[in-house]
């Protein structure tokens, strides 16, 4: 009945411990999104092999939310197609962590666009 | 793990003397205080003297001159509002310092709605208000100039009485939020020249829901909200008895004990400053001198504050932020950015505010687990 | 002696169950219900379940359809005000019964001098509002219609269900004042096709200080006070958690209790009115029937209120008057003038409203001291 509040445990757990932070230096891929209004930025670096994503790092300036969404999303892209990963909505990262509060779904939940940025840059250089 | 509490600017436990002399008016104290009962009378005598203290507080000359309200943010309205519209024949001119809080601003906007001009005063790098901008714009058509006595998210103290001289002489009736200041630094309306003055209960160490208005006898002022015509008119509603004996019992308590816990707190804040700033790109916002004894605020170069806080709680450490993700309008604030901080910049604000339960032997744990906090947001940056 | 209260509808003790709920949010549980820290989340979900209790009571279909304000005066101004600026689209006109409390009055007087008609409905003798000419009088034009759900004065209780379809049948919304009624009777929202409900948290049981105003889902509100953004923006200012915990408890224990101590009271009610109406020249105000169950209102031929409150006050007794000469504006009680009573007639009354504890042993006392204390004030009496 009463509306969620705070954060889900689930984005806490990332948020303290997110998974694959870092940089890849020789990233096969480099997608980078950032919300003007309150100012995060994300970024995510892919390793492809076999057209599956095979390493994938990120880094991110922001709130919880920011920082959980992106290590949330580099976790459900890491060994899945890149027309897998592509799939990947804000939506669906945002349900994995167990819903977001209704004022961050629109702008912290930038790290599925980083994504798919990232396997755009990776098929811009193949030429694809 | 005990935490540690360091947002009391937000929201303060009631001194548990207040208390004491606040609950019997929930439980057996209760009476109208306009009816002619004894228990009306009760109730009307405990109202003036609450008010009485509240006057003493701030040097008030008269106890009338206070109102009570629900707190600052109807009080800041009222001075706002209530001003500008009863002195409309003054001109419909308001004046504000960019760094008022927002429960000035948004009155002042609304007015807009209805022709009244609404002019911002510009503070410096530290907060504090620029004298020369001040008397370019204000004039005799400025029915209100609104300058917070000391800034909640920066903590620095304004100039009152030079503020007070430059309205006095170029415009009408100077309005000081003291929210924050009040119990805290001595606050003497008539040696500092104020008109209007809010003051917030809780802030006081009293509860919450409950605040003041003080108004200099002879100004003229109208309601905002309309009624049954208590407090003089200007607040109407059954007085919450409960929050003014509570206020005016804290009101007397600060006085008297605000001399030696502002010295203590100083010397808190003094140490957190410092330990703080060792840490890397931390810096304090704010006035290094001129600032409230229990306030401390800092900004770290690239990590943002909700996330700062988030982690902070993770230690047991309660602080606030005026990052731009934790606000309701995902807008940085507009006190950082007055003090001319760049939007990056504003992201990464931690504010602490003391109170009572703080200690000096707490400071290396907040200091810890502020260095730890910056070193694991740090790593995951891009910026 | 034991002191008997019979001002309940002015103002109430605090149940004592509230109290227990309440008090850890003024003391231990405290913190920003806008922060993530710890402390914020419990006074957040603090806030959320007490919103959730009093939705609960009025069978609201949606928790956010609840604001929290600083009491029912306030809420008025809202339901009055913001309703009216806010759907100003639909016409320039409101509309309130002539038994409004002055909290519903005033606002709408305001905004006469912003261009807009006020309307009065009539009620007849017995206070109840007159069906056809509020369908004569609402028009598509008038964008809130106020009617209380039962006056404050008299005790009369509203048909709102018929008066909601005529409201929506020829205006826009409806607004009940539940002030007196909630917690008294049963009230639907959902039912009765109320808009907008006013509700007081100590008339429930809980502290003073606080209220709440209900908004169907989908009617367009603006502020009164501006700032902070709580309170779905409708009512800035740090939200009081000790009053809306302890409204939310009050409310709980409101629908819980309600049946049985509402039977209670109005046995006794009934008593003191039969009783009451053997002393000479005795009337009852109000609905004989229709009437709150705690609520118990007369006037005295020739005698005035006033006397009447400080004569019974003498028996230890404390009764309210609606007698010109206890008002602040010294005129007549337009409630008792809107039922038809010339001012000879409104200035003899005297009300008594009950509450827990309040007992059956206590009527022989008060109708005692009500027939000494009209012996006495008659044998001075020129009238
Ligand atoms: C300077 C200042 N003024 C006014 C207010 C509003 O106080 P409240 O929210 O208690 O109404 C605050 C609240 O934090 C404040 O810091
Ligand atoms: C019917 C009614 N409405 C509104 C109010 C205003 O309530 P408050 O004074 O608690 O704001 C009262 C107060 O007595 C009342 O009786
Ligand atoms: S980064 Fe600002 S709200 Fe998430
Ligand atoms: S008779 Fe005295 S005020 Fe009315």
């Amino acid at each position: 009945m009463a509306e969620q509040v705070g954060y889900s445990q689930k984005v806490m757990e990332h948020f303290m411990n997110p998974h694959n932070v870092g940089v890849i230096e020789d990233a096969d891929g480099y997608g980078k999104v950032g919300n003007p209004v309150c100012g995060d930025i994300m970024e995510i670096f892919i390793k492809v092999k076999d057209d599956r994503i095979e390493d994938i790092k990120f880094r991110t300036f922001g709130c919880g939310s920011a920082i959980a969404t992106s290590s949330m999303v580099t976790d459900m892209a890491r060994g899945k197609t890149l027309d897998e990963a592509m799939t990947i909505t804000r939506n669906d990262v945002a349900t994995e962590l167990d819903g977001l509060p209704p004022r961050k779904m629109h702008c912290s939940n930038l790290a599925a666009d980083a994504l798919h940025e990232a396997i755009k840059d990776y098929r811009s250089r193949q030429g694809a | 793990m005990e935490r540690i509490y360091l947002d009391h600017a937000a929201a303060m436990p009631v001194d548990p003397r207040v208390l004491d002399a606040a609950l019997p008016y929930l439980t057996e104290k209760v009476g109208n205080p306009s009816s002619l009962y004894n228990e009306g009378l009760t109730a009307k005598s405990a109202i003036e003297e609450a008010r009485g203290r509240v006057a003493d507080l701030i040097n008030a000359e008269d106890t009338q001159s206070i109102i009570f309200t629900s707190g600052a943010t109807e009080s800041n309205n009222i001075a706002v509002r209530g001003t500008a519209l009863r002195n409309i024949r003054t001109g419909k001119k308001i004046a504000a310092s960019t760094i008022e809080h927002i429960s000035v601003i948004n009155p002042a906007k609304d007015l807009q709605k209805s022709g009244f001009a609404f002019d911002r005063i510009p503070v410096d790098a530290m907060g504090v208000v620029d004298l020369e901008a001040l008397n370019g714009i204000v004039t005799p058509e400025t029915a209100v100039t609104s300058v917070i006595y000391a800034n909640n998210e920066i903590g620095t103290v304004e100039p009152i009485p030079e503020i007070a001289g430059i309205v006095h002489d170029r415009g009408r009736y100077l309005h000081v939020d003291a929210t924050d200041a009040a119990g805290r630094i001595p606050i003497d309306v008539q040696r500092d020249g104020i008109d209007l003055l809010t003051l917030s209960g809780n802030q006081l160490g009293g509860p919450e829901g409950i605040g003041a208005l003080y108004i200099r006898p002879g100004v003229r002022e109208q309601p905002v909200i309309f009624g049954g015509g208590q407090e003089r008119g200007l607040r109407s509603g059954t007085e919450n008895l409960f929050g003014i004996v509570g206020m005016g019992e804290a009101a007397r308590i600060a006085g008297a004990d605000m001399q030696g816990e502002s010295r203590r707190l100083a010397g808190i804040r003094d140490r957190l400053i410092e330990r703080i700033l060792t840490i890397d790109e931390a810096y304090l916002t704010g006035h290094p001198v001129k600032r409230l004894p229990h306030h401390a605020s800092f900004r770290f170069s690239r990590i943002e504050g909700e996330s700062i806080q988030l982690a902070m709680d993770m230690y047991g450490i309660a602080v606030a932020t005026g990052s731009a993700c934790t606000s309701r309008t995902l807008e940085a604030s507009h006190v950082l950015l007055a003090i001319g901080l760049r939007h990056e910049e504003a992201h990464g604000s931690m504010i602490a505010t003391l109170g009572r339960s703080n200690t000096m032997e707490q400071v290396p744990m907040v200091v810890d687990a502020a260095r730890e906090t910056v070193k694991r947001l740090r790593a995951i940056t891009p910026l």
